[in-house]
């Protein structure tokens, strides 16, 4: 090894050289990061921004205008509104434990209906080809052109909980027909669904003529820091 | 005379009575053939061509990695048909057939042939195999047909013949024509776990619902008890599985009326088959008495953990498996010279090299 | 987030999502130490206390950034207070256990820059865990790892014996093995979840 | 080994490729290498993460060799990767955020790759600066290879498909457990079988040859 130090040099270093050295070295990574930092949050945080509004104007397809809305701390629901600013759907996340870890999604309540119309999956590892068919059965998303989400009288919590059922077992407009074979994540589909349902409606409920109310000419996504 | 030969099962494994390997393994093949039979009189064609092809397949696989390694076959020892009937028996009666040729090539070369061949294999080579296919095609490995349909011995289920590396149709629209009565397509495990449906006893006892070929429990205690008797296989593993599921089950029960009960766990799914035919692998299993038992226990404690709270809803093989990878420590922790000896050389070995 | 329940936490990272087998992290002790039972045992439970010492200090660090707001520097803080934490444990040890020490303190300077460790930390913020699901979640680890590595070990001190194939001698037969007890603990899936 | 050899940079490029070839020859870093590569997407991804990795390290630990004190050395390079694993990830998250969700906390744990400290240790802080970028490209680039090796077989088998495209129809049944844990095992231990295998093979053929000769 030509090139490496001799020892003798290495052997007295004063505790200041290496203060000095760690010091410099830790300096540099401080100032590289802040710079990549800075350079690249805008661009993240557009990137997040486009995927989350992607995904809320698939769940709510005739939506164009974002906003986002804290019902309570650390819950936030996306209000949708068309191009007249007409309130189309609100989505919410949930997640469940599925079969091989938590089924994180999204879905859509449509104020118009009282119902939840459509959901779709943020994260999820349950198995390919079997639990993942939640996104491709026809008759399983079937069951989400109309799911019914009324709230009791006293608005405290839904009507019927919804629940997920065997399948061919659907009798009402609140259950869920599992997919036979993937029960395990329709179930969690469900549960995720109803849990998140549960705590969000009653908190929604009150403030819905306040998220109607969209001043016309204005794009509240932007507005909303 | 009679004590006498009780006292020699107890106290001593397999080697010390009398009979050879091969000897052992061609009798507990030929004790496997009733349980053949009555899967094929239940399921019909598909169950005979699936069986079929598990055998030849793990015959030529065993033949295949003989020549690969430059041996001499080791198809006379009967262990790659023993596997090939037991994967074939573990499997659902409509299993695409490519698949099944799948899991014996899994089975034998993953599950063999990988470690040395016969002796070596460190877990149960049918189940790695039946694991291995689990885990690669979980949608056709959970598709059950009906047992005792009209035709069945002329026509195989149509997801049987599915072309090599292709999905197999949807058997839904076959079931729908042969419209057997009250059949769900899951199997008496899953129906009470997931819809607090009770199966009669009868029809677990003799295979009547949706599931293996090879479960029958009533036949496979026969089988068992005979080979037992015969002293062919070490009768305590599979009574202290029992018995521990059993217990198991009762306690289950004591906290939650709807758990399915003792009598019922033991009937369902693979368990029978499982604990007279997999567990009581001589390669696999524990050597020492305590160790045997342990192994027993561990192996119904899983089995229920799993059907109670696991995500599946049968789990004999996963617990066969992991009964299986632990018995190299069972064996070593069970005997306590050893234990002592590997102590003194742990602080031994820190001392030097501290 | 939903409340997962301190004993979901703890069977999902020690069974169905075991560090080893289903995460791939510790994969070099896993491999490297896990010939022989004396020292695999050790082994897994340095890991363990190592895994619970530093899910508490990330937890620390991950406090007191979010609350400066310079979360950017997540990683670096990780990397160099675990590497502190686990010299710290080792000077501590020497001076109060030294029995301990000797049969954990020469595994300790290796679990510094295993991937198990620094996995947990990432982990448990990414799952936004609070202080005690981050301890059922390490504990779970440790357990799940040592689990892995003891289960790992029996079966290669058996397999010593065996006539192996020539090809399959050394790494690819752990692999192997590795494999096929990850395909043990797929049985374990959603254990737990209902 | 041989420093004054004229081909000496070449061969430091070439070594990190197959002869001392990270993943396949001196398993290092099999964190990444078995949990990224269920997709060959994925694993390129994780690859070339990592190359640049030990680029960006190799090169200011070489710049610096003469500066680090021996005692503070490893703190020193630890600090230097740890910086730039944190660009990398700031880097993908503004490239993909598919991609990023994709990898997960797996681009943070680069850091605990040993391949690049051992790099950093045993080759960038002994030599020259252009030397040491070649060798971590060499070694990066193996490192990238292997994962695709794996990353191929797993897509292939595991999902019918290769860079996200469908190979074989829709009606190809895929070996899931290829995508899952296990495959990965299965994968890198029949990659090293094979290699192993052919190694044997073109060994006894030397035998046979050199035993030709002698007669």
């Amino acid at each position: 090894m030509s090139q490496a130090q001799p020892d003798s040099l290495q052997h007295q270093t004063p505790a200041l050289r290496m203060l000095v050295t760690l010091g410099g070295v830790a300096m540099l990574s401080g100032f590289l990061i802040v710079l990549v930092y800075q350079l690249t949050k805008p661009i993240i945080e557009e990137n997040q921004r486009l995927a989350i509004e992607q995904m809320v104007f698939k769940l709510v397809p005739a939506a164009s205008i974002r906003r986002d809305i804290e019902l309570a701390p650390g819950l936030s629901v996306y209000a949708a509104y068309d191009e007249q600013g007409r309130l189309k759907g609100v989505v919410a996340r949930g997640a469940a434990q599925g079969y091989a870890d938590l089924v994180h999604l999204l879905y859509n309540y449509a104020p118009d209906c009282d119902c939840i119309k459509g959901f779709d999956i943020l994260k999820m590892a349950e198995t390919p080809g079997l639990g993942d068919k939640i996104l491709t059965d026809k008759a399983f998303l079937a069951n989400f052109d109309y799911l019914d989400a009324r709230l009791d009288g006293e608005g405290k919590q839904l009507a019927n909980p919804i629940v997920t059922v065997k399948h061919g077992k659907k009798q009402e407009q609140w259950q869920i027909d599992a997919i036979s074979g993937a029960t395990v994540t329709s179930r969690a589909v469900g549960k995720a669904i109803n849990d998140s349902a549960q705590r969000m409606l009653p908190l929604l409920q009150p403030r819905l003529d306040e998220i109607r109310q969209i001043q016309p000419g204005q794009k509240p996504s932007e507005q909303q820091p | 005379m009679t004590n006498k030969a009780q006292i020699e099962i107890r106290t001593s494994p397999h080697a010390h009575s009398g009979a050879d390997v091969v000897q052992i393994m061609r009798t507990v093949a030929l004790a496997l053939l009733p349980l053949a039979g009555w899967g094929v009189w239940r399921y019909g064609l598909s169950a005979a061509l699936l069986l079929l092809t598990t055998l030849l397949g793990c015959l030529l696989a065993e033949r295949l990695f003989n020549r690969m390694r430059g041996q001499p076959s080791s198809l006379g020892d009967w262990s790659a048909v023993i596997t090939g009937l037991l994967l074939g028996l573990s499997l659902p009666p409509g299993f695409p057939l490519w698949m099944g040729l799948v899991a014996a090539f899994a089975a034998i070369g993953l599950g063999k042939a990988l470690f040395g061949g016969l002796g070596m294999n460190p877990l149960n080579p049918a189940l790695v195999g039946r694991a291995f296919v689990q885990a690669a095609f979980p949608a056709a490995i959970t598709t059950w047909t009906p047992a005792l349909f009209d035709g069945r011995f002329t026509n195989p289920v149509p997801s049987t013949l599915a072309w090599p590396f292709l999905r197999p149709d949807d058997i839904g629209p076959w079931l729908h024509e042969r419209a057997v009565d009250g059949f769900t397509g899951a199997t008496p495990l899953a129906l009470m776990k997931y819809e607090g449906q009770s199966i009669p006893l009868t029809d677990l006892l003799m295979g009547g619902g949706a599931g293996s070929i090879g479960e029958a429990a009533l036949l496979i205690l026969v089988c068992g008890l005979f080979l037992a008797f015969k002293r062919m296989l070490d009768w305590r593993i599979p009574v202290s599985i029992m018995a521990s599921t059993a217990l198991f089950a009762w306690l289950a029960q004591l906290f939650d009326p709807s758990a399915p009960g003792p009598l019922i766990m033991l009937c369902s799914g693979g368990l029978m088959l499982g604990a007279w035919f997999m567990a009581t692998d001589m390669v696999g299993s524990p050597m020492t008495p305590l160790g045997v038992l342990i192994y027993g226990v561990l192996i119904g404690f899983v089995t229920e953990v799993i059907r109670l709270f696991g995500g599946l809803g049968e789990g004999v093989m996963y617990a066969i498996l992991l009964g299986n990878a632990a018995a190299p420590l069972i064996d070593q922790w069970t005997q306590p010279r050893v234990f002592g000896a590997a102590k003194a050389r742990t602080s031994a070995s820190a001392r030097k090299s501290a | 987030m939903p409340a997962e329940s301190l004993s979901f936490i703890f069977l999902n990272a020690a069974l169905a999502n075991n560090f080893v087998l289903a995460l791939f992290l510790g994969l070099c002790p896993f491999l490297g130490v896990s010939g022989k039972l004396d020292t695999a045992v050790p082994m897994g439970i340095a890991t363990s206390f190592v895994m619970l010492v530093s899910s508490i200090s990330a937890f620390g660090i991950n406090w007191i950034l979010t609350s400066l707001e310079i979360e950017f520097l997540r990683l670096i803080s990780y990397i160099v207070v675990i590497a502190s934490a686990v010299q710290l444990v080792e000077m501590v040890l020497k001076k109060f256990s030294p029995a301990l020490f000797h049969s954990l303190g020469i595994f300790l300077p290796l679990i510094t820059t295993n991937c198990a460790i620094l996995g947990l930390a990432l982990f448990q913020t990414f799952k936004e865990y609070d202080f005690l699901q981050s301890l059922a979640y390490a504990l779970g680890a440790g357990a799940g790892f040592t689990l892995a590595i003891v289960l790992m070990a029996g079966l290669r001190e058996r397999l010593a014996l065996a006539n192996l194939p020539t090809p399959a001698q050394g790494a690819a037969m752990s692999l192997m093995l590795g494999g096929l007890l990850s395909l043990v603990f797929m049985g374990f899936a959603g254990l737990g979840g209902q | 080994m041989s420093l004054h050899n004229p081909h000496i940079d070449w061969q430091t490029f070439t070594d990190g490729l197959w002869k001392e070839n990270p993943v396949f020859v001196m398993l290092l870093g099999m964190c990444p290498v078995l949990a990224v590569t269920n997709s060959a997407i994925n694993a390129l991804a994780m690859g070339l993460a990592t190359t640049f990795v030990l680029l960006a390290s190799g090169l200011l630990v070489s710049l610096l060799r003469h500066q680090i004190p021996k005692q503070v050395r490893i703190a020193t390079y630890i600090l230097i990767i740890a910086t730039f694993v944190t660009i990398v990830d700031y880097l993908i998250q503004a490239i993909s955020l598919e991609l990023y969700n994709a990898l997960g906390a797996f681009i943070q744990l680069i850091v605990v790759n040993c391949m690049i400290l051992g790099r950093a240790e045993a080759y960038a802080s002994k030599h020259r600066v252009a030397k040491s970028l070649l060798n971590a490209l060499g070694m990066g680039l193996g490192f990238t290879f292997a994962l695709l090796c794996l990353g191929v077989v797993r897509e292939v088998l595991g999902a019918g498909s290769l860079f996200g495209v469908d190979l074989f129809g829709s009606q190809f049944e895929p070996w899931v457990v290829m995508v899952l844990p296990p495959g990965g095992f299965i994968v890198l231990g029949g990659w090293l079988l094979l290699f192993e295998w052919l190694r044997e093979r073109r060994a006894a053929a030397q035998l046979e040859k050199e035993a030709a000769r002698a007669r």
